[in-house]
């Protein structure tokens, strides 16, 4: 056996001396883009998104590649958009929301039918509607926290009955754009527009990229955020690390809730209308889900820019209006963004890869 | 506080008649325990015998199925580690809870971020990132941890011993009642050891009682003030290390020696 | 290009009979030399996706739509917007809300097609029809306008009142054992009338809103033995719907010209797009009636019928 | 500082002692059905579904509690029953997979298609769904395995282009019972029944039962099932620790696409039709979730029994029929499903909270 | 085996040039290591050294840059962990490679399982649980980890230490050239750990040779032949215990003193 000694003196009260400067053999441009890669996860649907508008730009010329097409897409992309931002908050909480599109279209028949049934100020219905919202993102950040029912299962059933309420709430009428027009002109309001020389923005593709900015800079530079990655990273070591796990999550549910009643007021703007069966009900969820994970977030939670879901939803807008611009047939469509979906997160994974 | 006038034998922090069960395992079995202030209590016992248990239930990480949990002689009912900190009670988990995905400097602040000074800070709730880097640098460097190369590094990318390094700089930063370290030493090189018992010579030069669970008798028996010895989940006796050497305490620890009467 | 071009957006493109309906636009397109760009939605109802093809055909430079609108209310908007942008906007085999919404209506009348299918049944009962037990096997729980009309058109047609005749299952009817969902497929058919019959083994009239839910109620009778003594009515007239009245399945059902319509709005647009000409209605109603007749080889007295013989002739998909 | 004492010397070469016989309070009846609760997760789910036939045969009287009627529950939930055995796999490897259905409808569209349009053999034509199941699989597991693309989205792309594939390659073809039972009889193979005295098993539903049996057993009792929970639990750990977590995932989605396409087999039985617009291609994937985690499956992977995917799809059967017996409206049938889900795992939770 | 000719001063297992990069960190930088037959080698060095990236490299748990291993002096390249323990280098890996919510048992011959004898097991692949319980069971009273309770118990209801135990049980039972141990009695009581030591004198005593990584000195020399001294990514020196004081060992992992000139 060894001796006894005081090996430890060595080291005891040692001043810190030079450490660990290990050779950088990764520089000059590959490695400033890749570092720059590493660093900004939404760079990569960026990239794709300038790629897929240059591809359809030259493919379909002037047509395509107009202030007046492009700022098309944003409006045909503004619900999914909305939705996708609130996707984005649970999917970084490790969580995932099958209820979004179904709490928007519940949320816009709530504040037409509040007005045109129950008489009540439009203004009024929207902060319903907004309530209402909140009010669903509350039951199920309950479920999720407190009862620890994994989120899939809590938006699934969700998902079901906010859907049946919709039908049975809304009584199966639409309400059509002239009595809005004329008589809740509040509920249009984000289908206004200014126009900039061809370009039309709408107030709800505005409020959608306002949306997506405030949130940015909340997940990035407020406590909240950072407690919101925390809890999607490792909710176990969060808590122990004195993270309020439950409240961060109720407040994302909450948000994510509002968010959603916010994009049903998008709607209502976009349709000029209000229809319980619109199909964002059925198919935004997945849609939604499509725009985060184009956006290179990931699934397990903690990683991963908010705007990457804005630039997934725009690319799977450019690529939908530019395949039914060439006259695609629609399950050539369908069939391309399935592609598309495994083949961008597959770049992303390789570019990942490849930058490591 | 006013806790000023209390005698030095009223304990700081205590756990009476603490019971955990997990299924048919019995992790603290009626088990008490006392922390003085100012000292540095070692808590030592076999793989097993419910040294995290004790620690995870003073410190709120798990609520006991029944016992009571006093600091400074006043019953306090943790419900999470939240409360635990809010009270003054830092603690370094065995698992160290991290987020793997997030920078040094953000495990570092996690739950109690530092913001910008000013409006952006007060209504916006910017953080400031900057100050924060700062202070984590400092402590880093303070422990001797250099080698981790960038502030804003993810903790995923640091070597285990680096994870444990950067786990007892945040608790010994933010300490102010008690703090408790589960194994702080446990997958540190010699030197990073040494730093971490000077450490925590140094936390208790500033009046601030410690809890250490380890394994290292040398390491226990050249800071501790007082041995807690667990065996079976519960207290078997509290040894003075000068009372008695290595040999005593791991007899009495692995059950090859009866332990003494009085504690 | 200097081509005309237009456009077919269909509310799916699934449903054998959307297909059709682009067969026969894409055949008269082709003969008058016009370019055709198809869409359609990824669901029944789903608006969204017509919305965006509008503003796609706009963008393309069309010069006509063939719309079957999936919500025929919440579509009107883009509609307006595409004919402010110049477009000739016909409707297709489901009239838009208000229905002078679209420059035309090419369509069948649903309501006319299930009052058919249920002055049938009616008379196929006599006296027994008093105390039928009807099953209801309609399209989908969010009530789309099509499914609506045909099941109060049959309703109606049998002498049931329909209430309110703007929504289905809320008759008080005690003739009406269920109201089911199908999603108008085999699947949801024979689904739907399991339940039927788990709640009353009796029933012995049914209504179904399309032919492959019929064939799906057919399979769930046939599975206890049932299928002789119960009859089942239906709407589409596709081929394979005739070959199952042919066969016995279905009782009668009402047939619509999907090709028609399609080949016919071609030829509007290609009007429209060469001097401005719009399209004129049929005489007495607001739409251009594309035309529904009742198939079956067991006429029943008072109602006007053709043969299966006739029908095949006439069948589509 | 302490003396330097061979402290070690206490423990070397001991022998064993008595070790920690700690007090077990936890006894009695109560005790050993926590204690089976625990052992068998599939436990809970199969409490509820009695729970609810006794409740709705309570409700309905003999109309329900009848063999017919019960045995019509087992016909109806068979295609979900084998999507959600499908489904059980992926799940347990912590995977979730949303293209089951689409595969097996497009499965069920190519045994009719080869037969009436390419003259193939029925026979020969089953072996080709078959084959083509597995495949679709094998590319899921190579996306899933090799290039790492998470599988809910590797998934979610396939489930759009086989959908799409699915009505590009039928051409909106329906297959009529007629056609199928005069020229294919062995397609409709599954449809056949054997009675017992009221009480109809189709040999589809037989089938279903057979194929949980033979996937309890792999998974219990083999090498390969133990990988599949290991790979489940934490891949990583289980590489390291010497499985082939490649192949293992491999194997589970190829035998996942075996099994949807043998649904799709069922599915004919069963409809005595071959339609590709079943509505199986679009929410297939949704129902058999669904019954997985009302079977108590963790949809964190390594965690249940297959057999509880099995009660999951017939409690779902139970409330659908029973609820519709009892007249309730379709829309709020919807809305109590969705309930259920989040009731069932909210109950599972909570037993298992309790006898934890 | 047909290597049974070799000179003892051929390495059973070694390394050349090995380099293996994370990002910017070179965590392995031109890397020599020599194994030979029925040697314990210790390796030591400070957090962040490279430790953990050798012998991941060496078992095929990471593959490395660039750089060659070889094994009874024929270069292999393992792709996995598998392939090593094909060759019979069994390794415990500092996170354990262990899957939780399986049961002990299942833990200790997952990859291996055995098959009841017969056609059950041919055909049906069944496996043979009787004995893999009971072989499991006894390697863990081997160790003296019998405080476990429950054979079947899943591996996540144990403590830290049991853990290590198990994971240490099951390379000493399977590994036929090689065992390579990163740290396996950093969570380990004194009693568990002198079992790990005398396990390791054990394993040795039955002529394979194993590879030690601890920080704990006084182990390391008392069963050490030879110690490997890593710093900065590669091989400092390697030196002989019975040359060498801990002091200096210490000295020349933290470059306190210059690294003696020949290995
Ligand atoms: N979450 C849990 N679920 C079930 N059993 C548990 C749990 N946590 C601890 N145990 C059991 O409680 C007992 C005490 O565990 P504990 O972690 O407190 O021991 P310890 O003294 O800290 O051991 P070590 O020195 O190995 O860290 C052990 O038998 C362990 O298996
Ligand atoms: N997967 C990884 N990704 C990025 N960096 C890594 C990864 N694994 C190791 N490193 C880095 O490589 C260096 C060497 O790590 P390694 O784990 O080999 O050290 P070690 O000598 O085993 O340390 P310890 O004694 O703390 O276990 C460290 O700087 C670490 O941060
Ligand atoms: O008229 C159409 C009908 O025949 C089809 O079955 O479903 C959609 C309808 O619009
Ligand atoms: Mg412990
Ligand atoms: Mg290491």
């Amino acid at each position: 056996m060894a001796e006894a000694d005081n090996y430890e003196d060595t080291v005891k009260g040692k001043k810190e001396v030079d450490f660990a400067q290990f050779e950088d053999t990764k520089s000059g441009l590959l490695g400033r883009i890749q570092h720059a890669l590493h660093v900004n996860p939404a760079l990569v649907p960026l990239i794709i998104l300038v790629f897929a508008i240059a591809l359809f730009g030259l493919l379909l010329g002037q047509r395509f590649f107009s202030a007046g097409t492009l700022t098309l897409i944003l409006q045909q992309v503004q619900i999914v958009g909305v939705l996708a931002a609130a996707q984005t908050l649970i999917i970084l909480t490790a969580g995932i929301d099958l209820s979004v599109g179904a709490i928007a279209v519940l949320s816009s028949v709530i504040m037409g039918q509040m007005t045109f049934r129950y008489g009540v100020p439009a203004e009024i219905s929207i902060l319903i509607g907004f309530a209402f919202g909140a009010g669903i993102g509350a039951v199920s950040g309950f479920l999720v926290s407190r009862i620890k029912i994994p989120p899939f299962i809590v938006t699934l059933g969700i998902w079901q009955v906010v859907l049946a309420a919709n039908y049975l709430f809304a009584n199966n009428q639409t309400i059509r754009s002239s009595d809005l027009r004329a008589e809740a002109p509040a509920l249009l309001f984000l289908g206004n527009r200014v126009e900039i020389g061809g370009a039309n923005f709408t107030f709800g593709v505005i409020l959608m990229i306002l949306i997506f900015i405030a949130l940015g800079y909340a997940l990035r530079s407020t406590a909240w955020g950072r407690h919101v990655y925390a809890v999607g990273d490792d909710p176990e070591a969060a808590q122990l690390a004195g993270v309020n796990v439950k409240r961060t999550l109720m407040s994302v549910y909450m948000l994510t809730g509002l968010i959603c009643a916010v994009a049903g007021w998008v709607m209502i703007g976009r349709f000029s209308s209000v229809s319980p069966s619109a199909s964002t009900g059925v198919i935004g969820n997945i849609q939604s889900i499509t725009a985060v994970v184009i956006g290179g977030l990931s699934l397990f939670g903690g990683r991963g820019s908010i705007y990457g879901a804005l630039f997934g939803a725009m690319i799977v807008g450019v690529f939908e209006l530019g395949l039914r611009m060439a006259g695609a047939d629609p399950q050539w469509t369908f069939m391309l963004i399935g592609m598309l979906i495994i083949g961008a997160v597959g770049l992303d994974q390789w570019i990942r890869k490849v930058s490591a | 506080m006013d806790q000023k006038g209390i005698s030095v034998m009223e304990p700081i922090l205590s756990g009476k008649n603490l019971v955990k069960r997990y299924g048919k395992v019995t992790a603290l079995d009626h088990c008490d325990f006392e922390l003085y202030p100012g000292e540095i209590l070692a808590v030592i016992g076999d793989n097993g015998a419910g040294k995290s248990s004790l620690i995870k239930a003073l410190s709120g990480a798990t609520i006991p199925d029944s016992g009571e949990v006093y600091l400074e002689g006043k019953q306090v009912n943790f419900r999470s580690p939240i409360d635990a900190r809010g009270a003054g009670i830092e603690t370094v988990y065995q698992t160290l809870a991290m987020s793997p995905a997030l920078s040094i400097a953000d495990n570092m602040f996690m739950g109690r971020e530092l913001k910008k000074p000013g409006v952006m800070g007060s209504v916006f709730g910017q953080l400031d990132k900057k100050r924060m880097q700062d202070f984590a640098r400092d402590k880093l460097s303070e422990l001797g941890l250099m080698t981790i190369q960038n502030i804003n590094q993810a903790v995923e990318t640091l070597s285990g011993g680096q994870r444990q390094g950067v786990a007892v700089a945040r608790a010994a930063a933010f300490g102010s009642k008690v703090i408790i370290l589960d194994e702080p030493t446990a997958a540190l090189g010699v030197k990073e050891s040494r730093k971490v018992l000077e450490l925590i010579l140094d936390v208790r030069s500033r009046g601030i009682p410690i809890i250490l669970i380890s394994h290292n008798m040398p390491h226990v028996f050249e800071v501790a003030d007082r041995i807690h010895v667990h065996r079976l989940g519960k207290r078997l006796c509290v040894i003075d290390p000068k009372d008695y050497t290595m040999s005593d305490a791991v007899a009495f620890m692995t059950g090859a020696k009866e332990a003494p009467v009085d504690a | 290009d200097d081509h005309t071009s237009a456009c077919l957006i269909t509310k799916t493109d699934t449903n054998p009979f959307f297909v059709k309906m682009r067969e026969g636009a894409t055949a008269t397109a082709e003969k008058l030399g016009i370019k055709l760009n198809s869409y359609a939605g990824q669901i029944d109802g789903d608006n969204e996706s017509q919305v965006a093809a509008i503003e796609t055909c706009i963008a393309n430079g069309a010069s006509g739509i063939l719309l079957t609108p999936s919500d025929s209310a919440a579509i009107v908007p883009s509609v307006e917007a595409a004919r402010e942008a110049g477009l000739l906007v016909i409707a297709l085999d489901t009239p838009l809300d208000p229905i002078d919404a679209a420059n035309a209506t090419f369509a069948t009348d649903n309501f006319l097609a299930g009052e058919l299918i249920g002055a049938w049944a009616a008379a196929s009962l006599g006296e027994d029809a008093a105390n039928a037990k009807i099953a209801m096997l309609d399209l989908a729980i969010s009530q789309p306008t099509v499914g609506v009309l045909r099941d109060q058109g049959f309703l109606t047609g049998f002498g049931i009142d329909t209430v309110d005749v703007s929504q289905w299952g809320d008759e008080t009817d005690e003739r009406i054992i269920c109201n089911e969902v199908t999603s108008g497929n085999e699947e949801g058919g024979r689904l739907a009338m399991e339940n039927c019959l788990a709640v009353d083994p009796e029933i012995n009239v049914v209504y179904t809103i399309n032919e492959p839910a019929a064939a799906g109620a057919y399979e769930a009778l046939a599975a206890i033995g049932r299928e002789d003594d119960v009859l089942i009515v239906s709407v589409d007239g596709g081929c394979p719907g005739i070959k199952n009245v042919a066969d016995g399945v279905i009782g009668a059902t009402s047939q619509q010209y999907p090709l028609l319509m399609a080949s016919l709005g071609i030829e509007a647009i290609a009007q429209f797009a060469a001097d401005g000409t719009l399209p004129q209605n049929t005489e007495g109603k607001n739409f251009l009636d594309t035309g529904v007749s009742l198939v079956t080889d067991k006429p029943a007295e008072g109602v006007e019928s053709i043969s299966v013989a006739e029908g095949t002739d006439l069948c589509w998909g």
